[in-house]
């Protein structure tokens, strides 16, 4: 199993989220960050005075897949959150070596 | 795209030399000597006449410190990042408003009739009108000028660009207002209808919250819903507020003002029924409170507190015509009426696809309506027309037969078909002119960033995309 | 389970019914030509009686206004989780208090007495009841009435089940209320007491906010502390609020509201005094702030914000009964005492293992006592009862010896035990009936989604569990 | 450090000591038969004397209200980490202010001048002292001495140890704003220049606001800028408020309490002014905000909600001088300069190093000083020296010439000389003494944990460092 | 060393701290987060009208533990998070390449 | 590739930042998180009472760098962060096996 970690724009989490929806996935765990990689911030304004978010605030996305899944996921994704643009993000994907499902115990991958 | 720009460019120039001509002719006229005026200091302040402004610039204060009531209410049943967006707007159509009605609306309103039709003196509030009594009545239909405006924020939240919602507090405060508030406040044609009284609003049900409440509804109705109100299949999503907390002070806050609103509307505080117009405010609310709460239970098994609070304003709406015409028993029964009244609005226009973010066309122009009609039923012949002196009111079921029903019932629909008319109107120009909506992006991000610069909260981490 | 939901059923039904029944009953006799009314329109409004409306209403306004102020208060007070559960209880219990006080309460507050126990007329207002003057101090003593009700939430706060509290509201602005009021205010016993002048509590630390604080006693008692309270160990663990902010600006809402409270219990303007009395009002409040941050300090080693805070309400609940007989200096002292014994009150409750989340009990309880007892040390001989004639009310340290003192001792010890019984008995009752307090789940998860459907800020990220 | 805070503690007992020998002769010299007074309890509440109070009172309540309007504007254009500082300072300042006041600011504002320097009798208030016009005025000076010491904590906000802030707060009430009031309100020498009717302040323009801004400017001085306030390119960085509803709901609450503070001012609701006074105050802050706000979205292309905030504050703090001399159109162009004003103070300001988190100084210092001036230009010859009978307040642009106007730049002079001369003391000495700002890791951290013990919001995620 | 990740109701949060306590674990840290697996979204309402909140907040745990204290930690935390109904959670098990302790520079296990 | 985890103290994130800017990274997210390890609760009040944080709020930075950064990276961070107290944190390193770059569709070490 991997961990994908999706790192998107606020605006392009309910495309994101519509096209996995479409695909099925197994679940998912949101959390808000800031961040930035090539992007260098934001200006935004206070009392006429200009200020930089230095990390703009990105929503990261963990879906934990089976091995198999995770191209299509991934492809979902870049398709959905692409602007083009810098800020558009990252998807890191990582070794699960086990999961295991609160409500039954179940172990490995009929456990996603 | 660029003749357009340039166009703007001499438009704005020509706008902006005019108006500094009419500034310093302005300046040369008013500045001869003492200024030109009938009694500004007001000499003959006897003491009667010193109760008298004592009793109704209190009771102006509190009606505009209804504004931060709207603007909490309106904040707190919306989404974190509109928030500082619908500051703006709350804020900057009081200043619009004020100054509009200063210079223009006031006269349109309260100046000499033409046919009973508009006003056409005391622009500026210059010679004449430069007078303490003539002060006193503009600032008092001023506060009521601005809270007819500020309504309509709410109905058009989270998506109006913030260039529509200047010229629309504009347009209400130079016209919608003042053209109906003359109509039925200033001498105009509706206050010589035959049948009754007349048409009675003691303090505006009608002249002010109905008219508010329907042009709410045409802005709502031109823009469309917010996305994510209805979902896919169409069904209604309620997109919750971002602050109960707010949104209850603002109700708090809209109470205590509309004690002025209400009591303050004899104008003269000779006439002790005062006392029995607070206690009608005080009564009718919860009324409409306990209403809509039972009902929502009833209906969803939930207590839902923003439909009580929703119930409050529906409760107060529907008392501010009769306030003055009837016993304590009676606001009970109007206010229960309106708050049930308010919540079947707010589901039918939802199940009509209209988008009303904090249910301002429910609580102030559907129960706006109610409490015209309120009148012509529980009016009960204890007190005259702003006079305690008769003809006094009374309403059907005190035996006075039906013709002030008529009357009001004319006046309800006149000032449905001329607020929802002129708003209408006012909205779909500018949207075939400029496009009303902002664009879906910003939208999605919410207005505050892209049209303000800032968040409203930069220093709480907002889950809510 | 099964029977006695039948029972719930037939017994909604039969009071629906019967509300039905008195309502048609009631509009049939109301509705006969013009009201049955005493003076509804107040054709006498000389410009003296202007005046004192004018000055009584303002002032009622303000107190209706403690309204947001305890609701803010208590909401900053608490945790986020709950605070849409306590705007409801905020909203409901001044919209059912209003309702019930108007209906019965007041015939059982001020109606003629039945042997100085109760009144028994003025049911609804109704015949000559609709009068200017009745409906005024109908008004006053509501808006008092919903004070009362209202500090309880505070003490009950984060765990009591919704129905109870209404419940308990019908009963507070039905009986409790009202009762020791007519014993105080309306002519009863304790106004006939044969030491000094009898009972005095100028403006209520007694009959309104040592009512509602004891009252919350029992309620807080008989619930128990909340989870997380008190650790494994039993000591006690503070359970933070989660807005300074709000709490802040509910003090300062509840400060504005409480100059009403106190100068308009003069209920009447003409009396000069209201300028010392609101000064007293100021500078109570500051002094109890004074003394809570700087024991506070002593004790913690923090400038304590949120006792500072509870510091002002202490310091005005302990000067309100004595506002109109004592110099300024004596407020200070007052206040002082005040914040200090709030502060102690708050640790002796809290060692007790009774948990008051906003600390009601003591602000409004202790100091309420503390208030009653200080007319009897200060009073300063300058003014009478309500009356700027003589006899003038006298304490032990402006030589009018011990009889005023003990008069005092008397009501605070009538007061306390007739507000901490009666809570007692009705919130045990509801507990053994139905269960006054939420499940452990729901109070974990906090009453907000669980009882109403909808938490009170959807757009924050919240941390605590 | 050993031997510092021996003396410390031993300065401490002396003082305790010191103070309740005090206390012990006051409640002696006091309590002897009833208090010594003059007229307490107004044996002569004529029904003149009783509008006069209401007015005067009413007004005054809303110029206390005015407290949580400064609190929530500070704190919502201020970060999460110091709100419950901002809640204490806000609290604590009207706290020790008033009694401070009470006790010795006032015998030297308001008592029998010594040479036009400063009074001398009035010390807390007793004897003659005790009397209700004594009180009231009283009253009505302490609200205005609260107002000017609470804008100072706004402009030294998130970095000004407590202490500092309490001994300021003592400093302000007892001498720099009583010596400046005593000097153009209290008979002082500024009221006796030979230049048209002397130095004219209405509602305190310079009084209140000129000098609460520039304390605060010097208190800013002193400071220094905020940790990251500049980059290291020494480039402005603006700091973001946490809540701009807070801040909105705070000018609204500014605005309703600014009617009392302009209103009230004629002393005399006899005066029917107050209308037009009323009109001024309600223009001149649309004006102020519209200004602002257009500047702003010609300087940086953004509808800057708080630079349209503070505009308000800039166009209300511009017409309290001038409030009763002017009419309604020089209202509104008052209002436009002083928000443009006060825009440009802003940006001057910053680029001088000076950082302002709320803009106090700008709002109250800059427009201040733009009142004073603005008299002497507007001034319309129909109102005299708070008083309906002639000599009447001419200026420059109705032919009055220049002397009032020379009259009020002197004000304005001395105005800003004394109060950035006295503040500046102040706080520079106290900085020599203990350093008056909290060390960088504090400031860092915010100091509502390490001063306080509590996070403002221990529900939330707050994302900011 | 192994990364446990439990994403857990947020009221099961204070039984499972307490459990844990009692075994000793090396340190914890807690991310608010909203996600879905099974469970497909809960219902609340807002001025009558009901709206579905799609990702639930959750609670995150993360847990760094040596290899052997693993299986114990994960066991503590599924029978005291399990509810049994569906949103109970998942645990998810992950390798760490290394720790550093920043207060000493310590690195390893004895960095934990 | 590797993803550094570092859960500091929130007051040391800006001189962290600083010293991560002057080296250069590839990019960082950070996620207001709470947690504790040795460091056992923090003391704070309330109306009087204390109350204990059991869970003090601390800032987790994520950075996902090429191997051969890792070690200059977390040494800045190490360095910056240390006050010698405990609740200094730690810094958890595990293996990444792909990283795509939303913007582009670039994958591996030059997505970063
Ligand atoms: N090397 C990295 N390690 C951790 N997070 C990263 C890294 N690079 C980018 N991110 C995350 O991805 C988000 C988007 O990256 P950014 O560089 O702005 O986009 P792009 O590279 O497409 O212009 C950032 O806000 C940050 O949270
Ligand atoms: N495959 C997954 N990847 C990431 N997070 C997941 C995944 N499955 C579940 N989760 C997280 O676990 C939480 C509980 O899962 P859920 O499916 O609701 O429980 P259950 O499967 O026991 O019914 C979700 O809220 C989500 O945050
Ligand atoms: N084993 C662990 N697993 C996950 N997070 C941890 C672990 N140990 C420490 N942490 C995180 O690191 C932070 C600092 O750890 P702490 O033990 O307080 O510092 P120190 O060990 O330097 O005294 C904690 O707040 C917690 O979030």
């Amino acid at each position: 199993m991997k961990k994908i970690e999706a790192i998107i724009r606020i605006e392009k989490f309910e495309e994101v989220k519509d096209a996995l929806n479409e695909l099925g996935y197994p679940g998912m765990t949101k959390t808000p960050v800031e961040g930035h990689g090539k992007q260098k911030g934001l200006k935004q304004q206070f009392r006429g005075t200009t200020f930089v978010v230095e990390f703009p605030p990105k929503i990261k996305l963990e879906i934990v897949a089976a091995d198999k899944n995770v191209d299509e996921i991934v492809d979902a994704i870049v398709t959905k959150a692409r602007t083009g643009e810098v800020g558009d993000g990252k998807i890191f994907i990582s070794p699960v070596e086990s999961v295991i499902k609160v409500r039954t115990g179940e172990k490995g991958e009929e456990a996603l | 795209m660029n003749l357009r720009s340039k166009i703007m460019r001499l438009v704005l120039r020509a706008g902006l030399t005019l108006g500094l001509v009419c500034l310093v002719w302005l300046a040369w006229t008013v500045t001869r000597g003492i200024a030109l005026a009938a009694d500004p200091t007001g000499l003959e302040g006897t003491t009667e006449a010193a109760v008298n402004y004592v009793w109704i610039l209190v009771c102006a204060f509190l009606v505009m410190f209804m504004q931060p009531g709207f603007a909490m209410l309106e904040a707190g049943f919306c989404r974190a990042k509109n928030a500082a967006n619908l500051m703006t707007k709350n804020l900057m159509d009081f200043a619009i408003g004020a100054l509009t009605f200063f210079c223009i609306g006031f006269a349109i309103m309260m100046g000499s009739s033409w046919h009973g039709l508009w006003g056409t003196t005391g622009w500026f509030m210059l010679g004449d009108y430069y007078d303490v009594d003539a002060y006193l009545l503009m600032f008092w239909m001023l506060v009521f000028c601005a809270t007819a405006a500020t309504i309509v924020s709410g109905a058009v939240a989270e998506r109006l660009k913030l260039k529509a919602y200047f010229i629309y507090s504009i347009v209400v405060s130079a016209l919608i207002y003042p053209i109906f508030g003359h109509w039925v406040w200033g001498g105009g044609w509706l206050s010589q209808l035959p049948f009754g009284l007349s048409a009675l609003d003691f303090a505006g049900s009608g002249v002010v919250h109905a008219v508010g409440g329907f042009v709410g509804l045409a802005g709502a109705m031109v823009l469309g819903p917010r996305f994510g109100r209805y979902n896919r299949n169409g069904k209604p999503q309620a997109i919750p507020g971002h602050s109960i907390t707010l949104a209850a002070l603002g109700v708090f806050i809209l109470w205590f003002g509309w004690f002025g609103f209400n009591a303050g509307s004899t104008y003269d505080p000779h006439h002790l029924i005062i006392s029995v117009i607070a206690v009608n405010t005080a009564l009718a609310a919860p009324a409409g409170a306990l209403a809509a709460l039972l009902l929502a239970r009833w209906r969803t098994g939930k207590w839902d507190t923003g439909m009580a609070l929703n119930g409050v304003i529906a409760g107060l709406v529907g008392i501010t015509a009769p306030c003055a015409w009837v016993e304590g028993w009676a606001a009970i029964v109007i206010g229960l009426i309106a708050g049930a009244l308010m919540y079947a609005s707010v589901k039918f226009l939802e199940s009509k696809g209209v988008d009303d973010p904090v249910g301002a066309v429910s609580a102030h122009g559907t129960c706006g309506l109610w409490g015209l009609l309120s009148v012509g039923l529980f009016a009960d012949g204890t007190y005259g027309v702003y006079s305690i002196e008769p003809p006094f009111v009374i309403g059907l079921f005190y035996g006075g037969g039906g013709e002030q029903l008529l009357a009001q019932l004319i006046t309800a629909v006149v000032c449905f078909v001329w607020a929802f008319g002129m708003g209408y109107l006012t909205f779909k120009l500018m949207d075939k002119a400029f496009g009303i909506r902002v664009p879906p992006e910003e939208e999605l991000q919410g207005l505050d960033i892209p049209e303000h610069g800032t968040p409203a909260y930069p220093d709480f981490i907002t889950g809510r995309s």
